[in-house]
């Protein structure tokens, strides 16, 4: 049967599209191209590349201790895991080894992390299906983990946490009971949210059997991080590569079979579960073997040449740096950075065919894009030959 | 389908207290170590602009110390760092690598102004004038 | 896992390790599709996926340098194909068709470091770098690009 | 003609308009999403700038204010220009962050302009990486101020 195309839809979201350096980095508008027969979607297209940052680039032409700074401003939601990835690289070129309270922040850092970014967007979810009640309690729910982050980091959002040794500040006890009295507040909240997107009707009949993936599907294109565990594809870089205190700390992976939109949201919500139990495990058990804290002035000025490639679990997937150094230079040679949304978005067309326009949004929120991507959006219908511009949101609700 | 208790939650809200903090008559906790707005003290700073080269924005400029200014003996270049804090990303990183730690830390993070602004008086402030004659 | 592997060190002419403990096997170019063919055909094509794409510009040594990140299900062990192609003709078979998750980092290679993926049909300059770039013909990741 | 200082004088004689209600059109320009996060988080309930009238406006067309975050990156800025262009006319920019105000740490890249002012005037610089929720409401309540003077000497 050929289908007639009436009405092309043009959605410029700023959508983040991490996809480090040369990339965009964060927030790069994407601009998918929808087509649609009637209500249905029969094509998407995927366009990328507005606002590249050349940071890999950038990365080659500075030092080694600079370029931890930079590539934390590849992605602000998650640059303690950008900051992790890139530094445990140069330590491995360098063959050094970190003390174990060391390794026990930075898990601490990164799961505060990954619970903000989670309950983002989740809140984003919320307000993209018409519910902004849940949306607003949840962003309120949400500051207290950024206070937390601030306590233990020393910012809300870009931390400059992680440095090649160790990490930049130590905690004492008195932050340590803050920390730990804020994310047992928190911990109550996010069951109750978690009851909210398994029960409320309203979010069950927008979610379910939205965008599925097969397993298979999943594999073949690449898709990593609560996308593919969504899909029963069990990957997660923290169960296998056992970085920096992973291998210590008891979690688990949690794998879904549905592989619908739901179930990825409900993949965030459980992980942020378990990321609360492993921040309140670090706190209970925090070793005190060394000063985790490195002297940025006494460490080694010379990298010796060799190459390093690193996998870490972010919160949208595994994010992967390779870093080489020439020996001759204090600049790095070359680093890669692989961001996760890069695989998740570019390769999602094949999932929105055979949905609604009106669930274009939700498909493409659940596969965690960034926040603010809620842009304008173009219909041009070709019936009338006119364009006309809509709020993401209204899209959502159904134009 | 059992309705979680969405609906008690907003009643529940309508009669409690606001969650808003009344800012800006009202000032929220911020960390006394927050990373706000930094400045070199210039009776410690000997001008050796290290802090300039490892600056990941490259906002730190080493800058002449005006005449009318007495300037310790440490300091024979008469070079103090000037930051320029529309592009600082407060990293810290000048801080943890001076070797003097000659940098005033605060948690001052209220920086909003009409024009891009610099550490200069700040900096400045920390040496005494030459009384002339 | 690795008796599952046996197979691949007929096709490389010389193995590395990458730190931390990542398994390297050099290749030839044109053998790659081949190695790749091999791998669906033992392990299934749902069972290993490509992670990441880099390209190196080896100036000095006149080539450059293409590594295949892959990792294998269900251990989720990394192991790495590397291979090497002249730098004043940088072409090499696109693998689009055999794992379509390979595209991003094909046009991101193509675009940044300008190495033509044979068979790729979706590859174009300016997907990420600015137009006054593309325009002068520069690749941004190339070392002399002097960008 | 309409040049840059005419459209200047015109926006202080009709600010007392937006005063009391200024809606916020958020534009990012190619920022890490540090900054984007940061100004959703000053529109939530803890921090609720709806006390002064701000709010998001749904479109370009109903803005006063612009927020832009991020460095300005080469594509980024036609796009720029254009929104500025399709704003109404007492219209203000403010710049959110050390990659909006001044390029930040991307401010050598060959794809970034450099700072949110090399291609649209801004009224309000807010440094920070990224600014705290409360520098950035601090900063439009500064702006508003200003507005209120200014508009009182032309009346």
């Amino acid at each position: 049967m050929k289908m007639s195309v009436l009405k092309i839809i043009e959605v410029p979201l700023a959508l983040e599209l991490p996809v480090g350096p040369q990339h965009p980095a964060l927030h790069e508008p994407v601009l998918l191209r929808a087509y649609a027969d009637g209500e249905e979607i029969i094509k998407v297209e995927i366009n990328t590349g507005y606002n590249h940052r050349g940071i890999e680039k950038l990365c080659e032409k500075n030092s080694f201790y600079r370029d931890i700074f930079i590539v934390t401003r590849v992605c602000g939601i998650c640059n303690q895991v950008h900051a992790n990835c890139y530094v445990r690289a140069v330590e491995h070129i360098l063959g050094m080894e970190i003390s174990n309270r060391a390794k026990y922040l930075r898990v601490l850092a990164m799961e505060l992390e990954r619970l903000h970014s989670h309950m983002l967007i989740s809140a984003v979810m919320a307000e993209n299906i018409g519910f902004e009640n849940l949306f607003m309690n949840i962003m309120l729910d949400r500051e207290r983990i950024m206070k937390a982050k601030e306590i233990l980091t020393g910012n809300r959002v870009l931390s400059d946490y992680m440095m090649v040794g160790g990490v930049r500040r130590d905690v004492d006890d008195v932050k340590k009971e803050k920390i730990k009295d804020l994310l047992l507040k928190t911990e109550e909240r996010i069951k109750y949210y978690r009851r909210v997107f398994e029960e409320d009707p309203t979010i069950i009949k927008r979610l379910v059997d939205v965008g599925t993936v097969s397993t298979s599907n999943a594999v073949k294109y690449s898709l990593v991080g609560p996308v593919a565990r969504a899909s029963g594809v069990r990957i997660d870089s923290r169960a296998s590569d056992k970085y920096d205190a992973y291998s210590e700390i008891p979690f688990n992976v949690i794998t879904r079979s549905e592989g619908d939109s739901w179930a990825r949201m409900m993949v965030r919500w459980d992980e942020t579960l378990e990321s609360i139990n492993m921040a309140l495990y670090v706190l209970n058990h925090l070793p005190s073997d060394a000063n985790p804290v490195p002297d940025e002035k006494k460490l080694p000025r010379k990298i010796p040449a060799g190459e390093a490639y690193t996998r870490v679990e972010a919160q949208r997937g595994e994010l992967t740096y390779y870093v080489m150094s020439d020996g001759k230079s204090s600049n790095p040679y070359r680093v890669k950075i692989r961001t996760p949304s890069f695989n998740n978005i570019i390769s999602s067309g094949f999932m929105y065919v055979g949905h609604t326009i009106a669930d274009l949004p939700v498909v493409l929120t659940s596969l965690d894009p960034c926040v603010s991507c809620m842009e304008r959006v173009t219909v041009i219908d070709l019936d009338k030959n006119v364009s006309y511009k809509l709020f993401f949101k209204d899209l959502a609700k159904g134009v | 389908m059992r309705r979680p208790k969405l609906l008690k939650l907003t009643l529940e809200n309508l009669v409690s207290k606001p969650a808003t903090v009344q800012y800006p008559y009202q000032s929220t906790v911020i960390e006394p170590d927050f990373r706000g707005r930094h400045y070199a003290d210039l009776s410690k700073c000997t001008g050796c602009s290290l802090c300039s080269i490892e600056c990941p924005a490259d906002t730190i400029k080493m800058t002449p110390i005006p005449q009318d200014y007495e300037v310790p003996k440490s300091n024979p270049r008469r070079l103090y760092p000037l930051i320029n804090y529309g592009r600082c990303v407060f990293c810290y990183r000048c801080i943890t690598v001076c070797p003097f730690n000659a940098y005033v830390t605060t948690n001052e993070y209220r920086l909003a102004d009409t024009a891009k602004n610099d550490s200069s008086e700040l900096s400045l402030s920390t040496l005494k004038k030459t009384v002339k004659g | 896992m690795s008796s599952r592997l046996d197979f691949l060190s007929s096709f490389a002419t010389e193995t590395q390790t990458i730190k931390p403990g990542r398994k390297t096997y050099v290749v030839k170019p044109e053998d790659l599709r081949s190695v790749f063919s091999k791998m669906i055909e033992v392990l299934g094509d749902s069972s290993f996926y490509v992670s990441t794409l880099v390209g190196t510009d080896l100036k000095d040594e006149g080539r450059i340098r293409l590594d295949y990140y892959v990792v294998i299900l269900p251990e989720e062990e990394t192991i790495v194909f590397r291979t090497f192609i002249p730098r004043d003709n940088p072409t090499i078979d696109s693998i689009i068709d055999l794992i379509p998750g390979v595209l991003p980092g094909e046009c991101e290679t193509h675009d940044l470091l300008g190495v033509v993926f044979k068979g790729n049909p979706f590859l174009k300059r300016g997907f990420f770098v600015p137009s006054d770039i593309v325009e002068q013909g520069k690749y941004p990741l190339r070392r002399d690009s002097g960008v | 003609m309409v040049t840059l200082s005419s459209v200047k004088q015109e926006t202080c004689k009709n600010c007392k308009i937006i005063r009391y209600s200024p809606w916020l059109v958020h534009f990012n320009t190619g920022a890490c999403n540090g900054c984007d996060i940061e100004v959703l988080a000053s529109i939530t309930p803890l921090y609720d700038p709806e006390r002064f009238g701000v709010r998001l406006a749904p479109s370009i067309r109903h803005g006063d204010i612009l927020v832009v975050t991020g460095a300005l990156t080469k594509k980024a800025g036609e796009r720029l220009r254009r929104l500025y262009d399709q704003m109404p006319n007492p219209k203000f920019v403010v710049a959110v962050g050390a990659c909006a105000v001044d390029g930040g740490v991307f401010n050598k890249s060959y794809s970034v302009e450099g700072g949110t002012d090399k291609a649209v005037p801004v009224a309000m610089y807010i440094p920070g990486c990224p600014p705290r929720p409360e520098a950035i409401l601090d900063g439009i309540v500064k702006l508003l101020k200003k507005l209120e003077e200014s508009g009182d000497k032309n009346e």
